[in-house]
């Protein structure tokens, strides 16, 4: 298989997508002349043209509005918010209208839009540019909300994603732009409400999502040379959840830690323990275990952004804690 | 025209009734006193231009040609509303006839109606998309970033913004640094009309050029019609904050009426004609509340339904 | 003591402390003339005069960008939200500004504002004026997030609330407005960040707060009836979380139900369960039970409303369903 | 301001040359070619005045008169920084001088400087609110909003739209329906002015103008300063979307050499004065460099610290 970036991945979903329906266009800050601020939309524009490929003034709220507009007139748009942090000057659009247009009109306009947006916490870019809001997001129903963690996954996704006929929040983290995996060569898909295990193991589950998903793996290798065997569950869709793989992964394995790199309240992690706990409570030997992002807003200093961001250690020293007395 | 002026006020009065007798809940915004408004401009549409309008759209909708009863129903929160019981008054859409709602949110229309217009041109179609909104959402940051967008990209849009002079309790001029809405526009670059809210013919005259520039590429427009609101901001408000008076000095200057003596003296219709559609109307109206009354609430399941096109 | 609505104790206590602070002042969409949507204001315009109840346009960013500026240069905000769904409107000054700066600033701009709006489903009023978004306020560091109950609650919440150096999100439930209580005569503060055990019981703990605490309330007496003692802590606080008074009763229980009207998905409920579960996970004899109102938009039609509000007999059964097998 | 000009000069290519070192992360935005628009508006203030700032505001903290070591310190992310290494380059705040930040949302210092107008009027002050925002920021709802509300209540803010021809990779022509900027806020019926962001002497003029009207009480106003940053957006930017012909022609009046000559032609300097200063200032932010090099980066406490005043 051909290994690409996962921004390369996603490139091409956009690319293919486009070429397979002409309703489909792009449209954010800097999408077209710039090739976005990421890059994720390079070349597009040379394909495509201005028409399909749209740049926009900075007016956050009219560009969501203006994807909501033209999904409810029958197009499927793209819309880019140039990051996750600046969506929160849209989310009246997201949560008030394309959220609520299906159900409101009693099922006359449904609003097939993809808002793509990078999220996570990045390279020192403080507090107001270091945030996730995936949480906010799931809390909504008529929303769906993807997470992808690899580049098969960020392409398959996407292409799923721009497919729907509901309004999806599609978030890319920054810091993985240019990891690199195999992508299937042919033309697929991957279904949305899907988890996907991604390494199997009989001790412990770590259920997670995005970027957190490579440092459980990470982690679950360091953790097999100690003789725990841990399993990797990637969420990949947040909403809807397929509570169902994780739950019968914890079943198996009876321990669970739930990762993520957003902060810890009310947050993914919180909804997955209180299912988890629900619908397998007899199964568990320990109480769940959460790994978070620290609860503070994030600080520049290279040493404190540091210790603020949950990394491989926190997982693996998690699935420690939470194996205890597990092992030999 | 005159028919649908007088179906939007009769409905309205029955609205406001059946809002009394509680048969209708949540808040009800009536139209009463500005339905020359919509429906000088939407007369002046075909039928596949697209209309966005307020959470003050019984009017609206109505002009558009929906069916009073499925709008009664839906105000009666029946399944057989005409957003099957899950809108209410605010949200009232009928896709067949290109109507988008029923929008709750101040302002919250007008970036949609820029996107409708951009799918417009997409298609290389030559539709327009009317956009309804008060004086109040004019301040809103919505209003400004949809304006820009439209004429920047000189989209097939039309927004009008009925001026009734208030947002709730707060005057115009209390709210907007520049009360002259029309002016207030002339940053944006694109070509804007003042119209007297209360007189038909004025606004589909410019309702007609209005519509053929955009249609044209010339758009987008900005209409402003000076309107007035008879009844208080919703159901729930006593509109302590005008006078009587002020009132009054509108009520004079009902668009109903105004519209009735220009077809009497043109000899256009008669006193029994005008009889005629009266008790026409005041049978429509009967009618619906009567279909609503007699429909039934929605099925439980209908709770899970429609939150995803997909079926999830 | 004097009998009071919620709506009258709150209007006391904006009274009280403009009255005893000068640089406490009042502004929003028709909070001044027109005297509060919901008439929290009443009076406070002749009392206190335009300069400080202030009636704004209809422009939410900027009305919540102008309470904190303000408040950088020295005053005490109370910016009334019409009601939390325009809100959203709102959150990037209220997320990326109000909730940020003492941190981005390294502690020299702090930012003591109050943010003040009814919240929670009403009456019919449809889905896009009937949501609740503490959870998503809970989320973020830097805010404090505070749902009264009861009349003397909101009173002695809304006065730590203004005196607070902090930004405060402070959410009435529309529902209670006219609801009476007991309400101190002598001036009084009721301290942020402390649950209130609302009713003692033994067999089962439910913890909630705002509107559900009334229900909890009724649902303990039905159980009474029944032989289950159940005791309500109303968490009044949501952030910062009172948690060591949760996990006290419920390792005295060893049973809970938390209720929220919100819908569930990383909703409060989630994150009240997640820290119980971690820290009470020995003392529980079953899992935790939530209830969430209905996960879809809100219907207008009343009979589907009411079936997605949750309401006394929610509460009732769920605290039957984690007590069996405990009764005779 | 001749100093301060070649300070932020010189502190800018610094900055530049230490991000390239990776010495200073995150995004950095430098203030090269735009220095006479901070430093002419600013020095027209008095200190108890206020200042919002953007994302691109080390020039504008420098003006303030902020300590060159605390800034080059926070970008290093220390302990000594001005925001206790907390905030970095976006986020460089002065309480003692009223600097207020640093903002990295495009618009979002608008409102808040609205709301500082706010509370000088409600104290009864005299000061004024500078709120500096580039041409990009224009087509932000907060822009609209706060304008409005601004010139509504008659705030004695003053806003300066450093109109640098671009926002990141997209010019003002593709972003802003009237590219006009001045035109554009003429819906808000406040004073509005132009100036060449290039011409420090034109802006020290207009600004002591334009204060003097805020402090009297006949504020807002509105000011758009033409300038040009010489720099991609930030240090991640190769800035292939204008062409050397046109950064050229900007370097041709750049505004410290323009202020050089109208010194060496008044007689205000001599060149050798011209290099005193020059070797001074180097001076000083060599030593900047080394203050935050020195500096220990903050303890691991910090970064719980500073979440809430009260403590918790
Ligand atoms: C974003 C938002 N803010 C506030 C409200 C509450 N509200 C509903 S209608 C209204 C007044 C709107 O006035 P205007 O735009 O003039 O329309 P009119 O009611 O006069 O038709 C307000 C403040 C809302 N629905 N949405
Ligand atoms: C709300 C928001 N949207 C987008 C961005 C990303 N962004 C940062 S700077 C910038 C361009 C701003 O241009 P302008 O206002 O002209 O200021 P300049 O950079 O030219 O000084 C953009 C789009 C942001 N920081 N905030
Ligand atoms: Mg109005
Ligand atoms: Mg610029």
């Amino acid at each position: 298989m051909p290994i690409l970036t996962y921004r390369e991945a996603l490139n091409q979903a956009l690319r293919e997508e486009m070429r397979a329906d002409p309703d489909v266009f792009l449209i954010g800050e800097e999408v077209a002349e710039y090739q976005g601020a990421y890059k994720v939309s390079e070349g597009l524009l040379a394909e495509f043209g201005a028409r399909r490929v749209i740049d926009t003034p900075i007016s956050e709220e009219a560009i969501a509005g203006a994807g909501v507009g033209a999904a409810m007139a029958g197009l499927k748009p793209v819309v880019e918010m140039m990051t996750v942090n600046f969506s929160l000057l849209a989310l009246d659009q997201i949560v008030n209208h394309a959220a609520k247009y299906y159900y409101m009109s009693g099922g006359q306009y449904n609003v097939p839009m993809v808002m793509r947006a990078p999220t996570g916490v990045g390279l020192q870019l403080g507090a107001q540019h270091s945030q996730n809001f995936e949480s906010w997001f799931v809390h909504v129903p008529g929303l769906k909300v993807v997470l992808p963690a690899t580049p098969a996954d960020a392409k398959g996704l996407l292409k799923s994603a721009i497919r729907d006929p509901d309004p999806v929040i599609f978030l890319e983290h920054e810091l993985i732009y240019l990891s690199k995996g195999e992508v299937p060569a042919e033309d697929y898909a991957v279904p949305l409400g899907v988890a996907d295990v991604k390494r199997e193991g009989a001790d412990v589950t770590i259920i997670t999502y995005s970027r957190m998903t490579l440092f459980a793996l990470k982690a679950a290798e360091r953790l097999a040379e100690r003789g725990i065997s841990a399993e990797v569950v990637d969420l990949r869709t947040l909403r809807p959840l397929d509570i169902d793989t994780v739950v019968e992964s914890v079943r198996k394995t009876h321990r669970a830690v739930v990762c993520e790199e957003d902060w810890p309240m009310c947050g993914m992690a919180a909804e997955v323990i209180a299912q988890i706990q629900t619908e397998a409570f007899d199964d568990l030997d320990a109480p769940i275990l959460r790994v978070s992002g620290v609860d503070v807003p994030m600080p520049y200093a290279k040493n404190l952004e540091k210790m603020a961001v949950p990394g491989e250690e926190d997982v693996y020293q998690a699935c420690l804690r939470v194996t205890e007395g597990h092992r030999d | 025209m005159y028919r649908k002026m007088v179906l939007i006020r009769r409905f309205e009065e029955m609205a406001g009734k059946q809002y009394m007798q509680a048969s209708i809940g949540g808040f009800c915004h009536l139209y009463i006193g500005q339905e020359a408004v919509a429906v000088g401009i939407i007369s002046a549409l075909r039928p596949d231009d697209y209309v966005m309008g307020t959470y003050r759209e019984h009017g609206q909708i109505l002009a558009v040609g929906s069916d009073p009863k499925a709008i009664m129903a839906e105000l009666f929160g029946r399944e057989t509303g005409i957003s099957r019981g899950k809108g209410g008054s605010m949200h009232l859409f009928d896709r067949e006839r290109n109507f988008m709602g029923g929008d709750g949110i101040v302002g919250g229309g007008l970036p949609i109606a820029t996107g409708v217009g951009l799918a417009i041109r997409y298609r290389g179609g030559d539709q327009v998309c009317v956009c309804f909104f008060g004086d109040g959402a004019v301040n809103e940051g919505a209003f400004h970033e949809a304006l820009n967008m439209a004429a920047l990209w000189k989209l097939p849009v039309i927004f009008v913004c009925e001026n009734n002079l208030y947002g709730m309790g707060t005057q115009v001029t209390r709210a907007s640094a520049v009360p002259d809405l029309n002016r207030r526009v002339s940053g944006y670059g694109m070509e804007s009309a003042h119209v007297d809210g209360m007189d038909l013919l004025a606004i589909r005259a410019l309702s007609d050029d209005v519509v053929a520039e955009c249609r044209a590429g010339r758009g987008p427009w900005f209409i402003e019609a000076k309107t007035y609101r008879y009844r208080g901001h919703s159901m729930a408000d006593p509109a302590t904050y005008r006078t009587k008076d002020e009132v009054e000095e509108w009520r004079v200057r009902d668009p109903i009426s105004i519209y009735e003596k220009q077809l009497l003296g043109a000899g256009l219709i008669t006193d029994e004609e005008i009889r005629g559609i009266s008790a026409e109307i005041d049978a429509v109206v009967d009618e619906s509340v009567k279909f609503a009354e007699e429909s039934p609430f929605p099925q439980a399941d209908a709770l899970y339904d429609h939150v995803y096109a997909s079926g999830e």
